[in-house]
């Protein structure tokens, strides 16, 4: 690239600089759900004009291959893009996987191309683009085996783990410096990639399968940066801006992920979670709660004004999202008011809660923020937590020895009657106890969230026609 | 190509852009925050040109390999992303349909 | 500038990009008052660092001059930071003129420097520095010289007047397109300087000079654009960073300004007001008013318990803020709840009336918007309008065949008591009537709105203490 | 100086600082524009450091002393700009401080 550029090189940065506007919009039109669909055309426009500019690469002389790669990349993409939406976590995961590999890939392939030919700077930038890409090609592998229950979800720790890995780390970056200095050193360069690859392991091992979503999102952070890094190696400029997009929202989204669940961001950061915070407290002492069968809560919730649904994990494992909504029309052909309270970390995935019952055709204007909802429960008569257990956990508010302690939470105890579906009494992904289910007010009803609640939808129908 | 003139260009660039993207992403509605994952991660497979432009020069065997593995992993993050942000955003609707029969 | 560039460049390519950060980072923070005066911290340094860089550049070798240079701009700049705040419009203006001179000079000699070596875009960018900045400089001389009632304020309009200016600005670009072609011929240089002086001249005459703020935030667009097309000109992206910057923010202020006035954008961009809409309509029909003294309005607002405090233009001309501040604090130890109502466009500048009432150190929280305050008025015992006019106009809500229908008001008719401060019936800057004046609820105090407050001020201290 | 490789970067930044720029002033409180005029006037007297090196290089006469005048013009906007904006924002508070005589 001379200084004074050919004209199709102009063509191409210029088809550039509007894929990047066209990026950029993108994004900023995801702000409202109204032009959030024109987001994605701008995007895929972008996205076209970006693909079409590179094949006016004057150097290109293998156009055949391309169109090869092409084709076989779309053929594995449309089953990616039409996964279920509960596997969405995965298939989230798995795509960080491929594009850190793609530029994992091309940063190696530039190095030996180049090598020994390379200043100091753009082999520290390219050793990054490297390490960031492949410690996020092996996490989000296991963070996609562990989300599809391939690998166990348990947690694998040991004495010393945090110093073997940073050792193993540091490893990678002095084997980073030493090319920097010495860019002819070739047969290093696998080492580095290798350790890197090692590294992305072992910092997902320690991980339980339910910190996973606060992992992929700052894979997420790190894949955008190392595609940034690779606009710096090959001069690219629509590269670093599309990286820096992304690993700012990998970013932003851990930020309010660890803040949601009341971790410091630091402690996410350095990969330090996963270290099960209290042992299933476990106060043994068999309080009693009280239960209810589908028919009696048939009852209360027909005999209701206002009620609340309250989503958790626990319908997106079910898969209970279809039958909420039958619910919903139910109840609302009664005359009963029926919102949705959306804790922002219910689920396992930042609006997991919003995809699932968008996707079971519930308006998005009945999903309500916790801010915004949470003034609204005194006055409601009954609050239908479904397979939601930390988001609505009282020990948040008022139990200053909670792991969980500070944690902004739905204030469904404050309703008149509480029913929580869930099958058992067990703890949910914080492991902890849940005073809510031995209040006055509570009704447990135990069961799975899908046939409990097809059970009340169809005493509801039964009873009237 | 690698003059310190490009690169401290490259920086202005990041910098800039990572401040568009903090201010853009910290006002994208909650509610379509994971369409939000899906769709960055189709506009990050823009690594792909990178790719292209390995395997259409085909300077070596060991860089047209890496470059056309690397052209199908990012492509199949293309059109996988957009697919199923395009998906999930579909289904947001703000006022009721046509009662459409719930699915089974 | 090479490609590789020397050591010092690049340490002054850093400062550039830490200064361009802190200057963004400078307008974010003057999202709220309270973070408003790091913002100011963050760009002095800002500029300081790139002061500092650019004296490191290489090619400097006459210190003395630029010492000279930068102490005189000094001693000028503060006496031009000290004008009492009614002066801040023409001030602004005068500022506008100085910052596109300028431009204006530095591109002017890097023509003459570079000539006939000049790419084609890089003269047509020179071209549009220099015709941008010239108009810039003469058009913000005449917008001060009508604020400051040097010039004559009544718009100066003849026929033909749009078609003179238009084959004027022709003139000027037949010029650039010539000199793009031919960049050897030096002597057309100096005339597309001069139309473009003479343009900005033309510009402003047919302007009245209430019409100004809205010129001056458009005339604040120019200079921030061609500052950044001197970016491009001298290849420094702090500058184009800065002039965009600048750029965008004249522009969105004169399209809130057009919009709070129900002006279209367009109309204002190509400087078609002035054009006197409506001749002071004067339905000439001397219908009744009510009068009052300033006993009795003191009395009636001693006995509110709501009162809304409307201050509009004729307060800023009266200076009459320091008075009402006074009413402020004798209406709010008698228990009246005071707060005032800010229309966008009150005053003669975006944000005339805060500037003024926090001077006389009104604190802010008091200061309500239109949109908040308007559902307020109803409940309102008393609305005190003073020196507003067209702002508080309930024709632009009734009467379609109004200039100013449309345009959002504050709805002081709706208030149980209204009562308007001003010298006489004239109509304010619209030119047209003012039904609220003649409302049964409606009490006029006719006199200057210093004197008027300080005799109401006088009477509330006088009855009590 | 004038390659069109500088010229395409120059493009991308403009874009990118006119997009922040938009982002950003939307976001200004109303209540500070008066302020916000005067300090994007004194930001934009940036243009202060290509006078400087016009009089500092000292080409020819012309340059020398059309770029004295800049340098002159521009400071007196910086300094000029900084100082009212503070003054202005100095005067904003939020909460009525220990009553100062009101000035006459
Ligand atoms: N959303 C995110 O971005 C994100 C990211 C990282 C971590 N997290 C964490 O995930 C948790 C989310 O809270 P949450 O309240 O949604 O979930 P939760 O606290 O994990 O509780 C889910 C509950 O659902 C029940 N459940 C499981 N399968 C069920 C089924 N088939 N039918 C009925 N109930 C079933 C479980 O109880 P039983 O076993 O008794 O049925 C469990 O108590 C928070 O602690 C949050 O910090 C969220
Ligand atoms: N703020 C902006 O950015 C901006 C920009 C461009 C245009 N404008 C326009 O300016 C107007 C602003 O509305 P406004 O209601 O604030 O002002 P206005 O409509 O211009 O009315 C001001 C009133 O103040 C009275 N007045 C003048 N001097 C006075 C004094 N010494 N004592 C008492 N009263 C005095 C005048 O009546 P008497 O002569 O009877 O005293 C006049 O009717 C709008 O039409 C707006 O569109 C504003």
């Amino acid at each position: 690239m001379t200084a004074e550029l050919a004209g199709s090189q102009v063509v191409i940065e210029l088809l550039y600089l509007v894929a990047s506007v066209l990026f950029i919009l993108s994004l900023k039109w995801m702000s409202s759900p109204t032009t959030a669909r024109h987001g994605i055309w701008a995007g895929e426009i972008g996205m076209l004009l970006a693909i079409c500019g590179t094949l006016l690469h004057h150097g290109i002389v293998d156009y055949r291959l391309i169109a090869i790669g092409l084709v076989l990349g779309t053929i594995i993409g449309v089953p990616l893009g039409r996964v279920k939406m509960t596997a969405v976590p995965q298939r989230t995961a798995l795509s960080h996987a491929f594009g850190a590999l793609c530029v994992t890939l091309v940063g190696s392939a530039e190095f030996y191309l180049r090598s020994p030919d390379i200043s100091r700077f753009m082999m520290s930038v390219l050793s990054l683009e490297v390490i960031l890409g492949g410690l996020t090609v092996t996490g989000s592998l296991m963070a996609a085996g562990k989300l599809q229950e391939i690998l166990p979800q348990r947690p694998l720790t040991y004495k010393g783990q945090n110093l073997v890995n940073f050792l193993l780390l540091a490893c990678a970056v002095v084997i980073a410096v030493f090319l920097v200095l010495h860019p002819e050193a070739k047969s290093l360069f696998p080492f580095m990639v290798l350790i890197a690859l090692a590294f992305g392991v072992l910092l997902i091992i320690p991980i339980g399968g339910a910190d996973m979503p606060t992992v992929i999102s700052l894979l997420n952070g790190y894949a955008g940066l190392s595609a940034a890094a690779m606009g710096f190696v090959l001069n690219n400029k629509l590269l670093i801006i599309a990286g820096a997009l992304d690993g700012s929202s990998g970013l932003i989204l851990s930020i309010i992920m660890s803040k949601a669940m009341n971790r410091s961001f630091t402690n996410v950061l350095f990969g330090a979670f996963g270290q099960v915070q209290a042992p299933a407290a476990a106060g043994e002492e068999a309080r009693p709660v009280r239960s209810a069968t589908p028919e009696e809560a048939a009852a209360i919730l027909s005999a209701a004004n206002k009620v609340i649904i309250v989503p958790g994990y626990g319908m997106a494992v079910a898969q209970a999202q279809h039958k909420v909504r039958e619910l919903y029309d139910a109840l609302t052909k009664r005359g009963v008011d029926v919102r949705f309270a959306i804790h922002p970390v219910a689920g396992r995935m930042p609006g997991h809660m919003n995809v699932l019952l968008a996707e079971a055709d519930i308006p998005y204007d009945r999903l309500i923020e916790m801010d915004e909802i949470n003034g609204d429960f005194p006055q409601t008569d009954v609050a239908l937590v479904i397979g939601a257990n930390d988001v609505t956990n009282p020990a948040a508010r008022t139990d200053a020895s909670s792991p969980i302690y500070g944690m902004p939470i739905l204030d469904v105890d404050k309703a008149h009657t509480v029913m929580v579906i869930k099958r058992s009494m067990n703890p949910g992904f914080a492991g902890i106890d849940n005073p809510l289910y031995y209040l006055d007010n509570t009704l447990m009803l135990f069961g799975d969230a899908k046939a409990f609640v097809g059970s009340i939808v169809r005493e509801l129908s039964g009873g009237h026609g | 190509m690698n003059s310190s003139s490009n690169l401290i260009n490259a920086l202005f660039i990041f910098v800039l852009a990572g401040f568009i993207g903090f201010e853009v992403i910290r006002r994208v509605s909650p509610l379509l925050h994971t369409p939000l994952m899906s769709l960055t991660n189709a506009l990050d497979a823009i690594a792909v040109v990178g790719a292209i432009v390995l395997v259409g020069e085909h300077k070596s065997t060991l860089s047209a390999v890496f470059g056309f593995i690397a052209v199908v992993a990012a492509t199949s993050n293309i059109v996988g992303g957009f697919l199923i942000t395009d998906r999930m955003l579909k289904m947001f609707k703000s006022s009721r349909p046509a009662a459409k029969p719930a699915a089974k």
